[in-house]
């Protein structure tokens, strides 16, 4: 290397290493990478304009947003004064002290009042019914469906369908209808397939997918008061909700063993599927004629019941809390403030986050600003979530290890697979000593 | 046992040759040296003929048969290699066998071989062991024991000994020729020492640049220098060189050597010998061996006087660098017969011994003497 | 220009002692040839002088000073290596340069380039300065390596085989360049080497190394013909002498089977009688049809103006120096007889050589 | 020339040619680096073999509990964390033998003399010269029966390589030969090259065909490179987790150093993780140690 | 120089040559893949058959350093016209760029890759300067217990990342190292330095001491003659061992990916982030991949000579 290069880089990396510490004034919002995050970027460059404060949303990929985040709790670090964390993390973060609480803001404000019902249950209390909450509802989110308009009214085909099942092709209702469509698409032949669903296990997408059937199908994940999980988690209901899951994975395009919202998006970008499980967050692309050829003839319906008529989504989504560690603490308080004024919300809206203000949800504006923000404003209103208590990880990797061997492996029976749940479950629960006896 | 012949065999290097128009017959039996300085193409012909080289033009025959385009292995010869080549994981007795496993010959059959020639080169307390663990000596008799065991048509050695001490190479030398003596294989062997090839060889083949100088027994290129090149190769001290003419006066010839640094007589005969040559009176190269200058302390016929510059004691005879003016000629001379530098004693050049070159082409003159 | 001097010097490395209480004294202005075989110890002494190792005992002495302390540099000697001699990837220039730009001398860029042109036209490489050294030939390496010591005129010279890895002629030419060199610039040259020819032919003063210790040190004449054991006996000379075992009883040597009767003189023919090797050189045994002693040619070398002809007699194998002109032809019979004034006669256990004082 | 006054040297430039001492500069040279791997290396190993027993996680504030052994215990007993070893296991001796298998056959290739042969080799070192994570994850679209051009160039239809839990460690594997092999390439072409040119000469002239030179004369000896590309591949193999954790998440590609990244910083169990992480140090090490001994036999040789 | 062959061996070695350029084509594939998709618009990306035929455009890279985000409706025409060409483009693929003001938000390529330079360029320099100056000291000097300080040095190297990364991040934590270039430079001398001590040990052991020693006798000290003799000898070495300590600085995930969060983090754990969060975008992550190959592939391009030789140097003897 010339010496001068040499020189040059060297002066290079000390300005470099110089600035590190330049950013100290502004705030930092955490969250995962993805479009919300960005529409986020652009509603808080207004809070900028107003109060001078800057703020700057940090991402990182959805594999390791949770890893990251907590790495960075348990390091108390301050990089991040706010962080858009999953609902599942309200526990790990309220008890370990790592979310500053807001009880008093959220009463101050009547938060109770503003935001969707579920939302604050899952995104903002935490333990559940007492009271406390640690997180402002910010990103709304639910599991929902897209489907292929043309391909469901195309006459040919609701007369072979109506030939084959004995009714006529529509939306399904519930999930036995969804695996009949399923089916009825399926064709390797023609590389048309029925159905995309969520498979990746390395985070919770296959969990979310998963737990949308079992919720519906009558089942749960257990007792989230009493931590019981054997005969909730394995029950015949749950059992049977995993079994459809199962089933709808025979109709997925070829390959379809770690796939989440990107490849279920491509799946109807690409004609691979006539219908496509994903949170409502991923669907804009859809919606949109330069990113789906074929957006005009995209479709949206809500997760669909099971046989006893009951119907959940699995929720997705996440509150706004602020890091215990920040050393801006007030200036957050400060936007927080802010971001829950009706204005905000409404704008957050016409950005393309899903706002959980009740107002902005129930206005007409919203529910026709886009083809899914109907379903989305239906599913608001019937999600369940999955476990939020501290171990959460840990029970969701060991709900991943039983589960996806057998939807993608084939390993074993889904009875097996929810009773191994039960028994790992119970046993971690006992080790963090969550009974009491 | 073979005859090899080399016609006409070239090779080049882009523009440069390596070897030209080399022509070379082996006598069936004959040990031949090449002889050489570096880079003269000795090395590059010993291995053309072991198919280690291809050539560019010519024709190489092992007993009539044309094989300049048959690979190493089908031209049935053996190769002992300067640095030995031995295969550093094999052992001694598996580097022996190695010709014999690789043409899938019996077990039994190799074993016997091997310790036959083992025997044969006085390595046997040595086969279980690996070349690290051989003094270069051994390892090069090793290395001979590998090409003997085959029973090749020609053994073709490239610089055998050359990377042994001064004292193992003088036993290694005796070696090799009782082996030749018993072994009756036709013999190649290049090197670049010209102690090596005089003590070797039946015929020296000296080249230089490619080209073929001299071929002839020890005693004749020793003797008979063809030109220049081969005068100063063949001998140690070098053979003197000088630039000289020659003077008449009256019926007494002599030699100026250098620009007039000094005269020798010389017989009358010279001048007419010159003329035979077809040379006329102009300058020449006059060679004279050491031993061929005559050194006496006292003044006598035929005697001028010189200079003893520098000595050289060499044990069994000195070597004194006499200076003629601003010439330097080395004499040989009985151990402290000169008894120091700067002594004034008396010289005069044989005339049996001393060789007339062409000035621009080196080649000899052929002007003899009878012996003295 | 200076003396060196070695008091008792030992130097181990490790379990391996490399030179035993070794005494030398290198006068001002010497040309001094260290010989001996390879492992004798020769370049760890011009290492031990040179500074670049540490004597395990003993004192180096350099123009009176003692030098224990002093760092390579400071002992101001040149030393001219075998192998890997001259600076790569410089010029011939910029290797000349390099000792005359180190911190410990200051000299102007005048006398630099004075020096430099001295010493190149000395040694005749002007004509290379600004070739880089990878493209010179070895001849011409070494005697920029030389000149690399002489351009700065050091205490002393100290030369490790530089000679040896060059051609036959070469080293011939090299050698009487070297003496020389020594006689014009009037230094002190301490010269190691393995070959005889080059300690015999250029050394004022030869010192004969063998396992670390001198076994003798002497003019070249002195070694040659009064050699103290027969290490030394063998190792100079070439053929080396031959040693035949024999009897020492009254005043005469009973050698090869009684085949080989030689009387002996000196201290020899009063010393003990009993076991002795006897020694005599090629060129001191006549061969004819008179000679006392019959033997098989074994072999013939030809080396041009005399031929060296192997005897067997027995068991036994014998040099001799033949004149060329004498024709002689393998495995035929000869006779030959040993000049009696010129054999050597060794303790046959300790090789001491009981002829010579 | 020969002028008495430039015999001594003044005291001054004596004492500028002085300097450091050896002993000095060695220990300039060599201990900074002991050091500063002591305190980044074997610091850090102390540290987390005092954590292996107790049943700390860097997660939370509670009193840390001293446990004994207990963390091996339970590691030592746990099926999942067998079948975590056993997959590592499978991965490396098909995913260094395959490297081993193309990278030597590739040098074999190559040792010759051709045009552009540099270039070539440069070329080939490519993909070692690539983010493991970028490969893992074009890898995956690679093989993707919906929109990787694999299936479709070689005809497979729709053969899920990562979605069967059977094939998804081997098309991993392959990824990983594919990335490598060049290293092992570079190593047995240096092999290669280092076996001197008479030797093989020497065969010529012994009348051994290329078989029987290839295995009595070349394998021999680039032997003990191959066993130095061999030694850095499986340790290499042994710690693979970007590819892997990227590319595919079946519990049949769940290798060893993934099971750690998840009990490590996903579930905070710090304590549990650094015995697991002292499990699979030893098991390096012995396996290295297994090797380097193999390699120093050969080499005495 | 060539030994005369037979026919078949001839053959053989044409065989031989051709087995080369079809490996070469089979091991660049995937790699060619990659650069020709950072050149497709975004839909041809994944087709199949693989679009082979396209027209090259830039947009990849132009959307690799802009913030950008989804749009869920197309643009008005007005505000497309007004637009630059390369906003245009950005448009054409249903997203529109992130401005904060007037200014367009970068995206956080640049950072990364700028981190990835500073630390790779500065641990490479430190790792193999030290190994260098090791790798002497245990060439030319004695010392006790010598071969096992060796052997320790070497079995640093053999050390799971993830083993020392736990503890690794307990310390930093405790010293405020985390997400610090300083932090993972540290990280990739130490994790690098043990590899460069292994090589440059074989490199020194190949530079004869006599250059050394002729220097010392010549009057310089042993440190001047180390940097004036030593170090331009080594210089083979040392381009070959930076080569591989580059490498692997530059391309390592794991720690980055667990040490660092935005403030040091380097290029590999941010370019598999591009893939987008609605549609899978190959084209800018290969767009990224490319240029973040570039760096490397020059500079081994560059050393090449010296890294095939220098891979026998030092690797044959140890």
């Amino acid at each position: 290397m010339k010496r001068k290069t040499l020189v040059a880089l060297m002066a290079g990396a000390a300005f470099a290493l110089g600035s590190w510490a330049a950013k100290a004034e502004d705030l930092t919002i955490f969250w995962a990478e993805w479009d919300p995050a960005n529409y986020l970027q652009e509603l808080v460059n207004q809070y900028a304009e107003e109060s001078g404060d800057t703020i700057t949303v940090q991402t990182t990929p959805w594999a390791d947003f949770q890893t990251k985040t907590f790495a960075e709790f348990n390091a108390k670090g301050d990089a991040y004064d706010m962080v858009v964390g999953d609902s599942q993390w309200l526990g790990a973060g309220a008890t370990q002290g790592h979310y500053v609480d807001l009880t008093d803001f959220f009463n101050k404000h009547k938060l109770n009042d503003v935001m969707a019902p579920a939302t604050v249950k899952y995104y903002a209390e935490y333990p559940g019914g007492s009271g406390k909450y640690w997180a402002i509802p910010l990103e709304g989110d639910a599991i929902g469906w897209a489907y292929r308009k043309d391909w469901f009214e195309d006459p040919k085909e609701k007369e072979a369908f109506k030939a084959k099942y004995g009714r006529d092709l529509a939306v399904p209702q519930t999930y036995a209808e969804l695996r009949d469509i399923a089916e009825f698409f399926y064709r390797p032949d023609e590389k048309k397939y029925g159905v995309a669903i969520y498979t990746d296990n390395s985070y919770d997408a296959m969990a979310m997918g998963v737990e949308s059937a079992i919720f519906s199908y009558g089942g749960d994940l257990g007792d989230y008061a009493t931590y019981k999980v054997d005969g909730i988690v394995n029950s015949k209901e749950s059992v049977a909700g995993l079994e459809m899951y199962k089933e709808l994975y025979k109709f997925t395009p070829p390959g379809w063993g770690k796939t989440f919202f990107i490849e279920d998006n491509q799946a109807v970008t690409e004609n691979l599927a006539a219908m496509s499980m994903n949170f409502f967050a991923f669907f804009p692309p859809l919606v949109n004629k330069a990113t789906n050829p074929n957006a005009d003839v995209t479709g949206f319906f809500a997760n669909p019941a099971g046989p006893d008529g009951k119907r959940f989504a699995a929720l997705g989504g996440q509150g706004i809390s602020i890091v215990a560690y920040s050393k801006k603490q007030e200036a957050a308080m400060k936007f927080l403030e802010w971001f829950i004024k009706d204005d905000t919300q409404k704008k957050w809206a016409e950005l393309g986050g899903y706002t959980c203000s009740q107002a902005v949800l129930k206005s007409p504006e919203f529910q026709n600003a886009t083809p899914y923000n109907k379903a989305f404003y239906d599913t608001m209103f019937m999600v369940k979530d999955f476990w939020a208590t501290p171990e959460y990880a840990e029970i969701l990797d060991q709900f991943n290890q039983h589960i996806y061997p057998f939807v993608v492996g084939g390993k074993g029976t889904a009875q097996e697979a929810l009773d191994a749940v039960a028994k790992e479950w119970t046993a971690t629960f006992t080790k963090y000593k969550r009974y009491k006896s | 046992m073979a005859e090899i012949v080399l016609r006409d065999v070239e090779k080049f290097f882009g523009e440069n040759y390596v070897i030209r128009k080399l022509n070379l017959t082996i006598q069936n039996k004959e040990f031949v040296v090449l002889l050489g300085p570096s880079g003269c193409g000795k090395t590059t012909t010993l291995r053309a003929i072991a198919g280690l080289e291809e050539i560019d033009r010519g024709d190489i025959l092992i007993d009539g048969k044309a094989v300049q385009n048959l690979p190493a292995g089908d031209r049935d010869i053996a190769f002992v290699f300067q640095l030995f080549a031995l295969y550093p994981h094999l052992t001694a007795y598996e580097n022996i066998a190695f010709p014999l496993r690789a043409t899938g010959e019996s077990r039994s059959q190799i074993d016997g071989q091997v310790r036959a020639v083992a025997k044969a080169i006085q390595i046997e307390h040595l086969l279980s062991r690996r070349p690290s663990q051989l003094s270069g000596g051994d390892m090069q008799r090793i290395a001979i024991g590998r090409a003997l065991v085959r029973r090749p048509k020609a053994m073709l050695m490239d610089e055998p000994i050359g990377a042994l001490d001064a004292k193992l190479r003088e036993e290694m030398r005796t070696e090799l020729k009782r082996l030749h003596l018993e072994n009756d294989s036709t013999t190649v062997y290049v090197t670049h020492d010209q102690v090596e090839a005089m003590s070797l060889a039946d015929r020296i083949a000296i080249m230089n640049e490619g080209v073929l100088q001299q071929v002839g027994s020890p005693t004749e290129v020793y003797r008979h220098p063809a030109n220049l090149f081969v005068a100063q190769f063949i001998g140690s001290p070098v053979m003197n060189v000088t630039k000289a003419s020659v003077q008449t006066s009256g019926a007494v010839a002599s030699v100026v050597v250098g620009e007039g640094d000094g005269s020798f007589g010389f017989p009358s005969e010279l001048p007419q010998k010159m003329a035979a040559a077809s040379h006329g009176q102009g300058d020449f190269m006059l060679g004279i061996r050491p031993e061929g200058v005559l050194v006496s302390r006292q003044q006598a016929p035929g005697y001028v006087p010189v200079e003893a510059h520098i000595i050289e004691p060499l044990g069994a005879y000195d070597i004194v660098d006499l200076k003629v003016g601003r010439q330097f000629i080395r004499a040989r001379t009985a151990s402290g017969y000169v008894g120091k530098p700067g002594e004034t004693v008396y010289a005069r050049l044989d005339e049996s011994q001393t060789h007339f070159f062409h000035p621009a082409t080196g080649e000899s003159l052929n002007i003899s003497f009878g012996g003295a | 220009m200076a003396n060196v001097r070695l008091d008792k010097v030992t130097k181990q490395f490790g379990a391996h002692t490399a030179v035993r209480d070794l005494s030398l004294d290198i006068a001002d202005g010497e040309f001094f040839v260290l010989l001996g075989p390879t492992g004798a110890g020769k370049t760890t002494i011009l290492r031990l002088i040179a500074g670049l190792d540490k004597p395990t005992a003993g004192r180096i002495v350099l123009g009176g000073e003692d030098m224990s302390d002093w760092t390579v540099a400071q002992r101001d000697v040149a030393l001219v290596f075998q192998y890997y001699s001259l600076y790569p990837r410089y010029t011939v220039r910029q290797n000349l340069e390099f000792p005359l730009k180190s911190k410990v001398h200051s000299y102007s860029r005048a006398e630099i380039d004075e020096r430099i042109e001295r010493a190149s036209k000395i040694l005749r490489i002007s004509h290379l300065l600004e070739r880089k050294t990878d493209r010179l030939s070895g001849g011409e390496m070494q005697r920029v390596a030389i000149g690399r010591a002489i351009v700065r005129e050091p205490r002393v010279f100290l030369m490790d085989e530089p000679l040896s890895n060059l051609d036959a002629k070469l080293r011939e030419a090299l050698r009487a360049e070297l003496k020389d060199l020594q006689m014009k610039l009037g230094g002190t040259f301490l010269f190691v080497t393995h070959d005889q020819i080059e300690a015999m032919s250029m050394g004022d003063k030869v010192g004969v190394l063998n396992d670390g210790q001198i076994a003798q040190v002497g003019t070249p004449q002195e070694i040659y013909n009064r050699p103290r054991d027969t290490f030394v006996a063998t190792f100079v000379g070439s053929p080396a002498m031959n040693l035949v075992p024999g009897d020492l009883a009254g005043g005469k040597v009973t050698a090869i089977d009684g085949k080989l009767v030689v009387p002996v003189n000196g201290h020899a023919g009063s010393a003990q009688a009993g076991g002795v090797t006897l020694g005599f050189r090629s060129e001191d045994i006549r061969v004819g049809p008179d000679e006392a002693t019959e033997a098989v040619v074994h072999d013939v070398e030809n080396h041009g103006v005399e031929q060296i002809v192997t005897l067997r007699i027995g068991g036994h194998l014998v040099k001799a120096t033949v004149p060329a002109n004498v024709p002689v032809t393998v495995e035929s019979k000869v006779r030959f007889g040993v000049d009696a004034a010129k054999v050597h006669c060794f303790d046959a256990k300790t090789g001491v050589n009981l002829t010579a004082g | 020339m020969a002028t008495a006054v430039m015999n001594r040297l003044d005291p001054r430039s004596r004492a500028a040619a002085r300097g450091w001492s050896d002993l000095t500069i060695r220990n300039v040279f060599i201990i900074p680096t002991i050091v500063f791997l002591i305190v980044f290396n074997i610091f850090p190993l102390i540290y987390s073999l005092g954590y292996s027993f107790t049943d700390f996680s860097a997660a939370s504030n509670e009193p840390v509990q001293f446990v004994g052994l207990q963390n091996y215990r339970d590691l030592l007993t746990d099926e999942n964390i067998w079948s975590n070893f056993v997959i590592t296991a499978k991965y490396v001796i098909v995913s260094v033998a395959g490297q081993m298998l193309v990278g030597f056959g590739l040098a074999l290739l190559l040792n010759r003399s051709f045009a552009f042969k540099g270039l070539v080799t440069t070329l080939l070192l490519l993909p070692m010269m690539m983010s493991a994570a970028v490969v893992g994850l074009f890898w995956r679209l690679l093989y993707s029966p919906s929109w990787g051009p694999i299936n479709y160039i070689f005809g497979l239809g729709d053969f899920a390589w990562l979605s069967d839990p059977d094939t998804a460690l081997y098309a991993v594997a392959i990824t990983d030969i594919w990335m490598w092999a060049p290293f092992v390439m570079l190593l047995s072409l240096a092999g290669l090259s280092a076996v001197p040119k008479h030797l093989y000469e020497a065969a010529a002239i012994d009348r051994a065909g290329s078989w029987y030179t290839f295995t009595r004369i070349t394998l021999p000896l680039v032997s003990p490179l191959l066993m130095i590309a061999l030694i850095f591949r499986t340790m290499e193999a042994f710690k693979t987790f970007d590819i892997a954790y990227i590319m595919s998440t079946q519990p049949t590609t769940e290798l060893i150093s993934i099971r750690l990244y998840k009990q490590a910083f996903q579930q905070w169990d710090t304590g549990k993780s650094c015995a697991l992480a002292y499990i699979v140090l030893i098991m390096v090490l012995a396996i290295t140690n297994m090797y380097v001994k193999y390699l120093n036999r050969a080499k005495e040789r | 120089m060539a030994v005369v062959s037979s026919p078949r061996k001839a053959v053989f070695n044409r065989l031989a040559i051709v087995g080369v350029l079809i490996a070469t084509i089979v091991f660049l594939a995937p790699i060619y893949w990659i650069a020709s998709t950072a050149f497709k618009p975004r839909e041809l990306a994944t087709t199949v058959p693989p679009t082979v035929f396209f027209t090259p455009e830039i947009t990849p890279f132009i959307k690799l350093f802009v913030k950008r985000v989804q749009m869920t409706k197309p643009v008005d025409k007005a505000t497309y016209d007004a637009a630059p060409w390369w906003e245009q483009r950005i448009y054409d693929g249903g997203e529109r760029v992130l401005r904060t003001g007037g200014a367009v938000q970068l995206s956080a390529y640049p950072d990364r890759f700028m981190n990835s330079l500073i630390v790779a360029v500065i641990s490479t320099i430190l790792a193999v300067g030290f190994g260098t100056f090791t790798a002497y000291g245990f060439s030319r000097f004695k010392m006790a217990g010598e071969a096992d300080l060796l052997f320790f040095i070497l079995s640093t190297r053999m050390l799971p990342p993830i083993v020392v990364a736990i503890p690794m991040f307990l310390m930093y934590r405790a010293v405020g190292l985390n997400d610090t270039h300083v932090g993972l430079i540290i990280l990739y001398v130490a994790f690098n330095l043990s590899f460069s001590v292994w090589l440059m040990k074989g490199f020194m052991d190949e530079i004869p001491k006599e250059y050394e020693e002729a220097a010392l006798v010549d009057g310089y000290s042993r440190m001047q003659a180390f940097f004036k003799i030593v170090l331009p000898e080594a210089a083979t070495g040392i381009a070959a061992t930076a080569v591989f300590c580059f490498i692997t600085a530059w391309n390592e995930y794991a720690f980055a990916l667990m040490l660092t969060n935005r403030r040091a983090q380097t290029a590999p754990p941010f370019i598999p982030s591009q893939l987008g969060s609605g549609l899978p975008d190959w084209t800018t992550i290969a767009a990224g991949t490319v240029l973040f190959l570039l760096p490397v592939a020059i500079f081994t391009f560059v050393l090449r000579k010296h890294l095939l030789r220098g891979v026998t140097f030092g690797a044959i003897r140890k």
